[in-house]
C-alpha cells in the first residue's frame, strides 16, 4: 500500500501505532488458540468423512473409494496436496469440493445438482461436504503442498485468479488485495495473511477445511472464498465456480511448499 | 500393578443448543443440549457430569484417571434433553 | 509418425499461446469468468459488481500503485464527488459515531432489513477507542486523532472528506468511499467526526 | 450403533473418543440426574446454595487454565485443577451468563480432581471454578475477555 502523502503540513504528525495493551492482546489470543488446539472438533468431520467415503450411495450404490482425485483411481493419499488441477475427463481445472462432486456424478450416479445442494452446513443440517472434504484433505497431512501450474488450463486459471485477486468492485471498493496485500496486518483480532507472500500463504492455505470455532463447523476452502465476497459485499459466490478455482490456483502458486495442516482449527 | 494413569480426551458431535439462538425467520431454535456425561472403566464410573447449555457446541472433555491398563476399554455415554443417547467405546492405547 | 507427432505439436503450440496470454487478454478472460460466478440472488447487486467505476477499473489495473498522473486524475475526479451537509455541521455525537464505528452490518447478501442503518466497520481496521481492543490495523490507528490536532474547522472537513470519499485525497485507498458509494449517511458521518474529534470522545481522553 | 466408529488416535497411554455422529437412539432406563434448579440459577450465590452448600471460600489450591483473552466467546477452553484433599466435585461457573451453571462434575476416588472442557460465554465475565471437597464448597475466579472476532457483527 502507498503512504499518505497529501497530508502536507496540515496533518504531518504520524502517530504512534498502538497502545501498550496490544502485546498483550495478542499473546492472549495466542494462548486461547493453544489451549484450543488440544482437541480439534475437525476430528469428527474427517472420521465421518471416511465413513462417507468408504459407503455406498447413491443410484448405483458404490463408495467414493475408486475416485480419481488426479493421482488415479482410488489413490487419496497426497490426492489433496495437489489440488486444484487439471483433469482431462472433465477438461476442467478442478479443486477437491469440485472433483468430489465430479466422483458423486460419474462413481455414484447422482445428478450434478444433487452433488453440489448442500455443500455448506448449518446448524441442525450436516453437509456431507464438508466432511468428505475434510476426509481428504487430511490423507494429505504432513505433505508438502504441490500444486501443478504447467498444463495451459492451469496457467490460464492462475492468469484469472491474478486478475481477480486484484479486482476492486462493489459498495467497498473491495478487492481480494484490500485485506490481503501486506505482512502483518488484522482485521480487528485476526491476522490477515499476505497472500502473495509464500511466508503466510504456505501456512494459511494448507489448514483448510478447517473447524471455525465461531461458526460451530468445519468450513472449506470454497466456503473461505464465499464468505470473503460476502464481507466484500459482492453476490453470493457461485459454489466450485471458475473464478473460485481460479483464484485457489493463484494462491496456490504462493502456497505451493507448505506442509498439509488440515482440517485445521480456526476462529 | 495398579495400572498407568489414563488421558481421556473426547470429542462429542453435539449443536448444544441454547434456546436463545433466533432461527432465519426470527423463532426461538428449542433448547438442545447433552445433559449428562458419563465415562465408565470395567464397571466403574471414572466421571460423571451433567451439562447445562453453555456448554461449546461439539463439545471436548479432557480429564485422568488411574488403573487403567492399555487395550482395556473405557466407554463414553451422553444423553440429552431429548432423550437421545449415544455410547462410544475407546481402547486404551499401549503406551509409547 | 508424422500423424502422431502433429497432436502433440500441436499441444506445445496451445501450450506456448497460453503462457503468453496477454495481460489484457487475462482480463477479458477474468471478466468473464467474474460476471459467471454470480449468477444467483441480487441482480442489483450482480449489476454494481460487474460494473466497476472509472476508480475501481483504474486501481485494479495498476494493482493500486498507479503512475503519479493516473493518481492525480483519479484524485481529482473523487475529489469533485465530495458533498458537505446542507446544514453546515461537521461535528455530530460521538456516541452515536461509536455505535457506528463498532457496526459490521449492511450490503451483505444476508442481510434482510433494509430500515436498519449501516454500520461503518471502522474498528475492523483503525484502533479508535482505547475501551476497545478488538481493532484492526489494516488503517492507521485513530487514538488521540483529536487530541493531537485540535477539531477546527480545516481538520473536521478533511475528517469529514476521508470518510466521505477517500481517494479524493488518497487515490486507491483500501478505504471504502462510504459516502460517496452510499453506505454511510451524512449524518452518520458527522457523528464519525465527532468520535474522532470531540474533546469529550473516549478518543481523546 | 452400528455406523459406529471405534477408533483410538492417540497413543501414549490415553485416549481420544471420537463421539462421532452416527445413529442416535432414544436413550431407554438410565435415567440421570440432572439438577435441573442448579441450571437455571443467575447467580454465583444461588448456585452455590442449589449445588448444596451455604457459601464458600476462596482457595489458592485450585487453579483455573483459561485464557485472559477469548477470541471467540462461544468456545471458550477452561480447564480446573484441585488440590484440596478429597475432592469431589468441580463445577464451571459464568457470572454473566444468562444461566451462571456451566457444567458440574463428579469426581470418583482414583479420577484426578482435574477437568478441562470448553464453554461459551455472552461476554467478558468472571469465570468461577467451584470445588466441593470433604463436603465443602471452595472457589476460585479469574476474568475472561471476551472479544469481538473478525468482521464484526
Amino acid at each position: 500500500m502507498r503512504i499518505e502523502r497529501v497530508l502536507a503540513g496540515l496533518l504531518a504528525v504520524i502517530l504512534p501505532c498502538a497502545a501498550p495493551a496490544q502485546q498483550d492482546t495478542q499473546k492472549g489470543i495466542e494462548r486461547y488458540r493453544q489451549l484450543l488446539a488440544e482437541g480439534n472438533p475437525a476430528d469428527l468431520w474427517e472420521a465421518r468423512g471416511e465413513q462417507l467415503w468408504k459407503t455406498p450411495r447413491g443410484p448405483k450404490n458404490v463408495s467414493l473409494e475408486q475416485c480419481d482425485l488426479g493421482l488415479g483411481p482410488g489413490v487419496v493419499k497426497g490426492a489433496a496436496a495437489r489440488l486444484p488441477r487439471y483433469f482431462p475427463d472433465t477438461d476442467r481445472v478442478q479443486d477437491i469440493e469440485s472433483r468430489l462432486a465430479t466422483c458423486m456424478v460419474t462413481l455414484q450416479g447422482f445428478k450434478p445438482e444433487e452433488a453440489l445442494r448442500n455443500p455448506f452446513s448449518a446448524p441442525g443440517r450436516h453437509s456431507d461436504m464438508e466432511a468428505l472434504a475434510s476426509f481428504v484433505a487430511a490423507e494429505s497431512k504432513g505433505m508438502k503442498l504441490d500444486v501443478p501450474i504447467r498444463h495451459p488450463k492451469e496457467i490460464e486459471a492462475f492468469r484469472i485468479g491474478e486478475q481477480l485477486f486484484y479486482r476492486r468492485a462493489g459498495p467497498y471498493d473491495f478487492a481480494c488485495v484490500s485485506c490481503h496485500g501486506e505482512n502483518g496486518k488484522r482485521i480487528r483480532l485476526q491476522e490477515l495473511p499476505r497472500l502473495t507472500d509464500p511466508g503466510d500463504a504456505q501456512k494459511i492455505f494448507t489448514s483448510w477445511p478447517a473447524y471455525r470455532v465461531s461458526q460451530g463447523t468445519v468450513r472449506t476452502m470454497q466456503h473461505r472464498l464465499y464468505d470473503c465476497y460476502w464481507q466484500m459485499r459482492h453476490p453470493q459466490m457461485d459454489y466450485t465456480s471458475e473464478a473460485s478455482i481460479a483464484l485457489m490456483v493463484y494462491m496456490a502458486k504462493y502456497a505451493n511448499g507448505g506442509t498439509i495442516n488440515a482440517p485445521g482449527l480456526k476462529r | 500393578m495398579a495400572g498407568d494413569k489414563v488421558d481421556v480426551k473426547v470429542l462429542m458431535a453435539h449443536e448444544m443448543e441454547t434456546g436463545l439462538r433466533k432461527d432465519a425467520k426470527g423463532n426461538l431454535v428449542p433448547p438442545h443440549f447433552i445433559r449428562n456425561v458419563t465415562v465408565t472403566h470395567g464397571g466403574k464410573t471414572v466421571l460423571s457430569a451433567q451439562w447445562g447449555t453453555s456448554v461449546s457446541r461439539n463439545p471436548f472433555l479432557h480429564f485422568r484417571f488411574k488403573g487403567g491398563k492399555a487395550g482395556e476399554k473405557v466407554t463414553i455415554t451422553w444423553m440429552d434433553n431429548k432423550g437421545e443417547k449415544r455410547t462410544d467405546e475407546a481402547v486404551i492405547a499401549v503406551p509409547a | 509418425m508424422k500423424t502422431i507427432l502433429s497432436p502433440a505439436v500441436a499441444a506445445v503450440l496451445i501450450a506456448g499461446c497460453a503462457t503468453q496470454l496477454s495481460d489484457d487478454e487475462a482480463r477479458q478472460r477474468a471478466e468473464r469468468v467474474f460476471r459467471e460466478t454470480f449468477t444467483h440472488g441480487n441482480r442489483q447487486m450482480a449489476a454494481r459488481v460487474d460494473q466497476q467505476d472509472e476508480a475501481q477499473a483504474l486501481c485494479s489495473l495498476y494493482r493500486n500503485d498507479p503512475p503519479r498522473e493516473i493518481a492525480a486524475k483519479i484524485e481529482q475526479t473523487q475529489a469533485a464527488t465530495l458533498r458537505y451537509p446542507t446544514s453546515g455541521k461537521l461535528m455530530g455525537d460521538w456516541r452515536q459515531g461509536e455505535k457506528i464505528a463498532q457496526d459490521g452490518y449492511g450490503m451483505r447478501f444476508t442481510d434482510p432489513d433494509p430500515k436498519r442503518p449501516n454500520g461503518g466497520n471502522c474498528y475492523n481496521c483503525h484502533q479508535i477507542a482505547p475501551q476497545e481492543i478488538s481493532f484492526g490495523t489494516v488503517g492507521p490507528s485513530l487514538y488521540r486523532f483529536g487530541k493531537l490536532r485540535g477539531n477546527a474547522e480545516a481538520i473536521q472537513k478533511y475528517v469529514y472528506g476521508k470518510i466521505y470519499n477517500s481517494e479524493a485525497s488518497l487515490a486507491c485507498s483500501n478505504m471504502p468511499r462510504f459516502g460517496h458509494n452510499g453506505v454511510l449517511t451524512e449524518e452518520q458521518i458527522t457523528h464519525l467526526v465527532a468520535l474522532l474529534l470531540d474533546p469529550d470522545s473516549p478518543v481523546n481522553k | 450403533m452400528d455406523a459406529k466408529r471405534r477408533e483410538v488416535l492417540k497413543t501414549g497411554g490415553g485416549v481420544l473418543a471420537l463421539a462421532a455422529a452416527g445413529i442416535i437412539r432414544p436413550g431407554e432406563a438410565l435415567a440421570q440426574e440432572w439438577n435441573k434448579a442448579a441450571f437455571e440459577t443467575k447467580s454465583v450465590a444461588e448456585t452455590v446454595k442449589a449445588l448444596g452448600g451455604s457459601g464458600s471460600t476462596p482457595s489458592s489450591a485450585i487453579e483455573i487454565t483459561a485464557p485472559d483473552i477469548a477470541e471467540n466467546g462461544a468456545v471458550v477452553p477452561v480447564a480446573v485443577e484441585s488440590r484440596l484433599p478429597k475432592t469431589q466435585a468441580i463445577a464451571i461457573l459464568i457470572e454473566k451468563n444468562p444461566n451462571t451453571l456451566s457444567a458440574e462434575f463428579d469426581i470418583p476416588s482414583g479420577t484426578d480432581p482435574f477437568v478441562s472442557t470448553r464453554v461459551k460465554m455472552g461476554e467478558t465475565s468472571n469465570v468461577y471454578a467451584l470445588v466441593i471437597a470433604d463436603g465443602k464448597y471452595f472457589h476460585a475466579v479469574k476474568e475472561i475477555k471476551v472479544t469481538i472476532g473478525g468482521c464484526g457483527g
